[in-house]
Parts: structure tokens; C-alpha cells; sequence
């Protein structure tokens, strides 16, 4: 029965999103909401358990044998990478509990719970499935949920972000799908498994096909997690959403992309075929400038909520060097900074949606002082801040020091200058806020704040965010060790 | 080049799949990215569908007897282009309810003029 | 919008004729080429060439916005579970339906069932997109 | 400027796929690859194992179900978006 874990998953949180549906009252829908997530949480734990034991679990699901039904295959990365997300979107509804009201109108309510249900859903398929065409209907199930769980506040931008980003993302499905048929039609089988198995021996007759199907999946998984020259939607749509919805979208929806693509390039194909050809060097430079541009556009940004989102797009790019090294190591790290930023990055979001309800306004100027009024809060964003820079213990240290060790391991040492350079303008765009924060007075003259504290039960989902945060980056070694694909 | 003709039912799903492509990237109207995004996809379920193509061999539809393996097409493409299908055509509904919100907000559906209105009203 | 007489009286020998049509290809979605996905399309179909002769209101008073939601959760549930009970079915060695002799309606097991929750879904998703459209012109 | 830039791009795709296409097997042969042991276990098995006539509605709501599932469930997605986006 616990093999059957992931798929009883996903049937739990689509039949309760329709239950849901069905009932449409704000409270009810919250309870359930909350309810069938922590149940799904626990069940991924039991599910990790069972995989450290046993390595691997495969389930065919509609048919006992792999070869008809859709296989799922969960190794030890998808089950923790599942148990993270899981976490994290229970800490978010968590959050939206007490904070969403503010933002979003009474009536509307109950879609966010519904959608965030089924993104949940759309995500854990991405990660859990072996099947080709299965993960493209995942990836358009959470592609449309997360359109609708930004317009959820009926604004103009909104409604702009949200065009631009299906768009984009409708473009990146399709040559998805181009790839898929171009796959089938060389080797006749949707399972990522069977797939490898036939591509291995006849990969040299068809070069010029396996080329493009790694750039159309490149691309078109690219387009989707916002990789750098391809993230012109990502700014918009995660800066405009409701704050729950920007830290879901920004913590998880982007990261599971990438997670497809390393199934592919790696599990699909295999680190000899993909490292042949010159793909992986094009996935390393993209990573590299992603590193780069997105801090430096993150510099250079006003608001606080896009800076945020432009450090994701930086953070993206740290991923995808991961990826582009193309050893056993790299995708060990790539993994590791997936479940480490999807912690560290929605408990920044989360934090800055407090901090623009307390001073009711989105501008990075405009945070001066704020270390005065909520101490603790500014003392957890400096926490998730330190882990962008990459002080020591936290996972943003671990990532990069790791990656360094790679680029030596691979003889390009150069590249860890990038790694340098990216960290230093990552110090650059969080620090001034920080060190404003507590020593800028600015603000403070002639303003009477009313001191209301936020109680600590509504501080809690953060502090449980930043707290595993710490566990992560003080467990990496042993973490790291886990991830492969 | 003389496989590209060979495989007809394929280079003129690329081909329309090119036009598609074009139609979202040179029309600055809403309505006529939509249909290029549909043209797009219409050419991507052709393109799987040839893939399932036997030549001379019946759909795979039992009507008296099974007649043996060998009578059939394939029928993987042909299930596989029903569930894309659908996703397609939720798409669309989806894109073109945005566009009617966005007319409604600026009466216009060039997406040039609506986004260059950022700067403007920038709450 | 002035309601023409003979679209009135077309209508109403069209409208229950497209009805049986799209129900047919439901019902025979596992014997003949059709199904969930096309059957339900053509019942949304009667539906909207219903709402384009009768106006809205004949149609809300059969059909309201809630009765349809309530039939799209509805089946979705209902498919939800039989999907479920046969994923696992496998690994519990729980009972499969009978099904049946080939090619006569009332076989392939849980396929018939599910057909129709499918064309439940379809019919209704698309008139509800349809009536939203209608009402906020562009 | 943006033109010229769009059709350039559309035309390096069209060549790149093109390319793809020439790479391929042949169109409509009986012995290429993706007419497979899979497919022929699907035709074989089918009507047996799940009493469906239409060997495709045997696949989509038997052997490939979830993708089924999950396609309904786009269509509830979808419904559900548009009418949070018309507040009705």
C-alpha cells in the first residue's frame, strides 16, 4: 500500500479540490484545504521512509505491467524533493490562513484553495512520472492553475502578466510536445525508461534528431522555469500575485520544470549521450549569465516583490550551472539548490508580503526602519538573505561551495569566478535592505506606528520555513549524498 | 532532402507549425496570436497523428472479429492527440477570456498598446 | 435580441434531435469512434444553439450556473473514485466489473460509466464558457 | 526591425525541424520504429482486457487513464479560472 503513496497523492488533492468546488463556503474550503495537504505531507513523509529503504519504487499505474500503463518512478531525489513541496505549500496555506483576506476579495477566496489544491497535484505528477506524455498534461495542468492563482487579484497588471505568461508558456508546451512526437517517432515508446533503453544503441543513426529534441526540450522546459534569456514573463506575474501565490509560484511551479528537464537529459538520455553533444556547454553559458543578469537586474530594481523575483531568476541560473556541468555531482547540487531555494525563497516572499502590509507600501526605499517595528521578522529575512549570499551553514553556501568543487572536479576553474562575482551582487541588493532595516531612521520621524504586534502563531509557518532552512543546509552532507537522478 | 518529401504529412506539419509560430510573433492583435497559438498546436496533432499512419490498414476499431495485430494502425498517436486536444481548447478558452478582460479594461486589443500603458497608470 | 418564429419552431424539432445524437455518441464511445470528449461537445453544442434561440433565461431556469457546477464536481468525483478504486485495484486484488460480451452496449466495465461522467463535464464546461463569453462582449 | 527578427527566427526554426524531419523514418512503413511491440500489445490486448471495440477509448480510459483524469481535470481548471476571472 505505501508504494502506492504517489499516486494516492495526487487522486487525494484533485478529488478534494472538487469537493471544494462543490461546497464554495470560505471557511470549510480553508479547513479542507489545510487538512488534505497536512495528510498529504505526512503521507510523502512515510513515503520517504519507505524509500530509503528500498532505493527505488516504481508503480505502474492502469496496468501491472510498465510497458502499457503510466509508470511512476520514485527515487530518493523525487521523494524528497516531493516532501519539500508538500512542506512548503502546507506552510503557505498556513500563511494565506491569516494573510490572505487583505488581499484578495471575500468571494474569490475559495478559488485560491482550489487551484492551490490542484497545482499541488499537477506538481507532485511532474515530479513522480516516468512517462513523457503524461508529465506534458501535468505541466499544462499546472501551467493553467498557475495563471489562475495570479489573477486572483483583479488588477490590470495582473491580467497582463497573466497573458504574457501563458503565452510564452503555451509556446514552450508546444515545443515540448514537438519534441515528444519527434522521441516517439524514433523510438516508439513514452516511458523514460524504455525510452533509454532503445536510444542508447541507436542514438548515431538519428545525431541530427537527438540534437534537436534536447534543444526543443531545452527550450521549451527553459521558457517555463524562467531560465535567463527566457524569463521576460517571470518578473510580472510573480511580483503582481497575491503573496502566497508569488511564493508558491516562485518556490515551487519553476523549479519542477527544471527537475523534468534534468529527467530528460539525464535518466532519458545519459550523462555520455547528452555530454557528446554541444548542448550541455549552451545549458552552462545560460546558467552563467542567468547568474549574472538576474542580479543584476534584481539590483536595479525598486520594488521589493520584483527584486525578490528577479533574485529567482539568478537563482534559476545557479540550477541550470548545476545541470550544464553534466557530472553525477552537478545534478546532486542542481537537486539540493531546488529544495534549498524553494525553502529560503518562500520565506522571503512570505516575510515581504508582511513587510508591505505593515508599511503599505511596495518600495525598497520605503523599508527603512521597518527592523524597529517587527524585529523578529527582519531578523528571519536577514536569515533567508544570508542564505542568498552564501554565508556558511546555510544551504546557499553549500550549493555554491559545491558547485565550485564541481567546476574543479570537471577541470574549468574559471567558472568559479562567476560563482564569486554572482555572490557578491547577490550582497549587493540584499544587504541595503537588511542594514536599512535595522539602522535607517529615516521613516521614523514624524510617523506614529501603533506597535501592533503580529502574534507569534502567524510568524510560526515563516519560522518553520527559516528553521527547516537551517536543517537543510546543517544535513547537506549527508542530503547530497542522496540526489541522483 | 529526398526523405523531406518522402515524409510529407510531416515537413507540412512543420511548415504549418512555422506559420503558426509566425502568426504569435509579427501580429501585435490578441486575437490573432490565439489563432497562431491554435495553429501551432493543430500542427504539432498532425504531426503526432502521421506518426501512427500504416499505409493501407484500417482504424483500429473491432467491428465483427479481431482480425490479427498486423490489420490495424497504431492507435497510441490517435489517444494520445484526443487528451491534447482538450488541453488545447482549454487553452484557448482561457487566453481568449484574458482578452476579454483586457478589452474591457483598455478597449483595445493591440498587446503592444497595452503594455507600453504600464507606464502610465503604474499603481 | 427579437426571437424569429421559425428558428423557434426549427429549434424545436432540432434541438432534441442534436440531444439524442450526442448522447448516442456517448453511450457508444467504447464501441464506435466518439466518446466522452466528442459526445459531450455536441450536448453543450444543443445546449448552446438553445440559449441562441430561447435566450438566457429559458435556459437558466432549466439549467442554472450552480446545477451545472454541481454536475461537473459531481462527476468529477464520481470519476475520481472509480479511477482510483481500478488504480489500485491492481495492488489490492480487489474485484474488476464484468465486461461483458464485445461489442454490445452494456459492456468494458467501468468504460460506459465513465464515458458519460466525461460528457457530463464537457457538455456543461462548455456552456458555461459559452454563457460568460456571450454576456461581456468584446 | 521586430519583423524582420520574427521571421528570421521562424525561419531557422522551419529549417532546424526540417532537418529533424529528414532524420526520421519514412513515412506510413510498417516496420518503423513506432509501430513497436507496444502498439501491437495495445491492439492485441485491448478489447480483451478492458471489453472496449474502439481500441482508442480502451487506451485513454484503461491503460492511460491518469492522462485522462488529469485532462478533466484541465477542463475543471479552466472553468474554474474563468469564472474567478468574471467574478460570477
Amino acid at each position: 500500500m505505501i508504494n502506492y503513496i504517489p499516486i494516492i497523492n495526487i487522486l487525494i488533492l484533485i478529488l478534494f479540490s472538487f469537493v471544494m468546488m462543490l461546497i464554495r463556503k470560505n471557511n470549510i474550503v480553508k479547513f479542507i484545504s489545510l487538512a488534505s495537504n497536512i495528510f498529504i505531507f505526512l503521507l510523502s513523509i512515510l513515503l520517504v521512509k519507505k524509500v530509503l529503504i528500498e532505493e527505488v519504487i516504481t508503480l505502474s499505474i492502469g496496468n501491472p505491467s510498465n510497458l502499457l500503463g503510466i509508470e511512476f518512478y520514485v527515487g530518493k531525489s523525487e521523494a524528497l524533493v516531493a516532501l519539500v513541496f508538500t512542506f512548503v505549500m502546507v506552510m503557505i496555506l498556513w500563511y494565506s490562513k491569516f494573510n490572505l483576506e487583505k488581499e484578495v476579495e471575500e468571494n474569490r477566496l475559495s478559488f485560491f484553495y482550489i487551484l492551490i489544491n490542484i497545482l499541488l497535484a499537477s506538481l507532485l505528477g511532474v515530479i513522480y512520472t516516468n512517462d513523457l506524455f503524461n508529465s506534458y498534461v501535468f505541466i499544462e495542468v499546472s501551467t493553467l492553475s498557475a495563471c489562475g492563482i495570479i489573477i486572483l487579484k483583479d488588477k490590470k497588471e495582473n491580467i497582463k502578466a497573466t497573458v504574457k505568461y501563458l503565452i510564452m508558456s503555451t509556446i514552450g508546451s508546444g515545443l515540448v510536445l514537438m519534441a515528444i512526437a519527434y522521441i516517439y517517432s524514433i523510438t516508439g515508446h513514452l516511458n523514460i525508461s524504455n525510452i533509454h533503453e532503445i536510444i542508447i544503441n541507436n542514438y548515431q543513426f538519428h545525431r541530427n534528431a537527438v540534437l534537436i529534441i534536447l534543444g526543443l526540450f531545452t527550450v521549451g522546459l527553459g521558457i517555463k522555469s524562467a531560465v535567463f534569456p527566457l524569463h521576460s514573463w517571470l518578473p510580472d506575474a510573480h511580483s503582481s500575485a497575491p503573496t502566497p501565490a508569488s511564493a508558491a509560484l516562485s518556490a515551487l511551479v519553476i523549479k519542477v520544470y527544471v527537475f523534468m528537464l534534468m529527467k530528460v537529459l539525464f535518466r532519458m538520455f545519459s550523462y555520455e549521450i547528452v555530454n557528446s553533444f554541444i548542448i550541455m556547454d549552451i545549458i552552462l553559458l545560460l546558467g552563467s549569465m542567468g547568474m549574472i543578469f538576474g542580479s543584476i537586474m534584481a539590483i536595479m530594481q525598486k520594488e521589493l516583490k520584483r527584486m525578490v523575483a528577479y533574485s529567482s531568476v539568478a537563482q534559476m541560473g545557479y540550477i541550470v550551472f548545476g545541470i550544464g556541468l553534466g557530472t553525477v555531482s552537478g545534478t546532486a547540487i542542481a537537486i539540493y539548490h531546488i529544495i534549498g531555494h524553494a525553502v529560503t525563497k518562500s520565506s522571503l516572499f512570505l516575510i515581504s508580503g508582511l513587510f508591505i502590509k505593515k508599511t503599505g507600501s511596495k518600495k525598497i526605499e520605503d523599508l527603512k526602519g521597518i527592523g524597529r517595528e517587527m524585529p523578529f521578522t527582519l531578523a528571519l529575512f536577514t536569515l533567508g538573505a544570508f542564505s542568498m549570499v552564501g554565508i556558511p551553514i546555510l544551504p546557499g553556501f553549500i550549493s555554491k561551495w559545491y558547485l565550485s568543487l564541481s567546476c574543479i572536479e570537471v577541470g574549468r576553474v574559471p567558472l568559479i569566478l562567476i560563482i564569486l562575482a554572482s555572490s557578491l551582487l547577490n550582497l549587493l541588493y540584499y544587504f541595503p535592505i537588511v542594514i536599512n532595516g535595522y539602522f535607517g531612521n529615516e521613516n521614523l520621524q514624524g510617523k506614529i506606528y501603533k506597535s501592533k504586534k503580529i502574534p507569534f502563531v502567524r510568524l510560526l509557518p515563516i519560522f518553520l520555513l527559516v528553521l527547516s532552512m537551517i536543517v537543510i543546509g546543517g544535513m547537506s552532507y549527508n542530503l547530497i549524498g542522496l540526489f541522483s537522478i | 532532402m529526398d526523405i523531406i518529401l518522402t515524409n510529407y504529412f510531416e515537413t507540412g506539419a512543420v511548415i504549418l507549425f512555422g506559420v503558426g509560430f509566425a502568426t504569435l510573433m509579427l501580429h501585435r492583435n490578441l486575437i490573432k496570436k490565439i489563432i497562431g497559438m491554435n495553429i501551432m498546436d493543430t500542427a504539432i496533432f498532425l504531426f503526432f497523428i502521421a506518426k501512427g499512419y500504416i499505409k493501407g490498414k484500417d482504424a483500429p476499431i473491432i467491428i465483427n472479429s479481431f482480425n490479427g495485430v498486423d490489420t490495424y494502425i497504431n492507435p497510441i498517436p490517435s489517444a494520445l492527440m484526443l487528451t491534447g486536444i482538450v488541453v488545447a481548447v482549454t487553452t484557448t478558452a482561457f487566453a481568449l477570456a484574458l482578452t476579454i478582460k483586457l478589452y474591457n479594461h483598455y478597449q483595445t486589443v493591440d498587446l503592444e498598446v497595452i503594455l507600453r500603458m504600464r507606464g502610465e497608470n503604474n499603481d | 435580441m427579437n426571437k424569429d418564429i421559425i428558428l423557434k419552431e426549427v429549434g424545436k424539432i432540432i434541438i432534441p434531435l442534436v440531444q439524442l445524437f450526442g448522447i448516442y455518441v456517448i453511450i457508444n464511445g467504447h464501441l464506435s469512434p466518439g466518446g466522452g470528449f466528442s459526445g459531450g461537445t455536441v450536448l453543450g453544442t444543443s445546449l448552446i444553439i438553445m440559449h441562441l434561440i430561447y435566450g438566457e433565461d429559458f435556459v437558466k431556469n432549466i439549467y442554472s450556473r450552480k446545477k451545472l457546477l454541481i454536475g461537473i464536481s459531481s462527476s468529477l468525483i464520481f470519476y475520481t473514485i472509480i479511477k482510483g478504486y481500478s488504480f489500485l485495484s491492481y495492488e489490492l486484488e480487489l474485484p474488476h466489473p464484468p465486461l461483458g460480451k464485445l461489442g454490445s452496449i452494456l459492456s468494458a466495465g467501468f468504460i460506459l460509466p465513465l464515458n458519460i461522467a466525461v460528457g457530463i463535464v464537457v457538455a456543461c464546461v462548455f456552456y458555461i464558457i459559452f454563457s460568460i463569453f456571450i454576456k461581456d462582449e468584446v | 526591425m521586430r519583423k524582420i527578427s520574427a521571421s528570421l527566427i521562424t525561419i531557422i526554426l522551419i529549417s532546424i525541424l526540417l532537418i529533424g524531419v529528414s532524420d526520421l523514418p519514412e513515412f506510413g512503413k510498417e516496420n518503423n520504429p513506432s509501430n513497436n511491440i507496444l502498439s501491437k500489445t495495445y491492439i492485441e490486448n485491448t478489447s480483451k482486457e478492458t471489453g472496449a471495440a474502439n481500441i482508442v477509448t480502451g487506451i485513454i480510459l484503461d491503460y492511460r487513464a491518469l492522462d485522462t483524469l488529469m485532462e478533466a481535470t484541465v477542463l475543471f481548471s479552466g472553468v474554474t479560472v474563468i469564472i474567478l476571472l468574471f467574478k460570477v
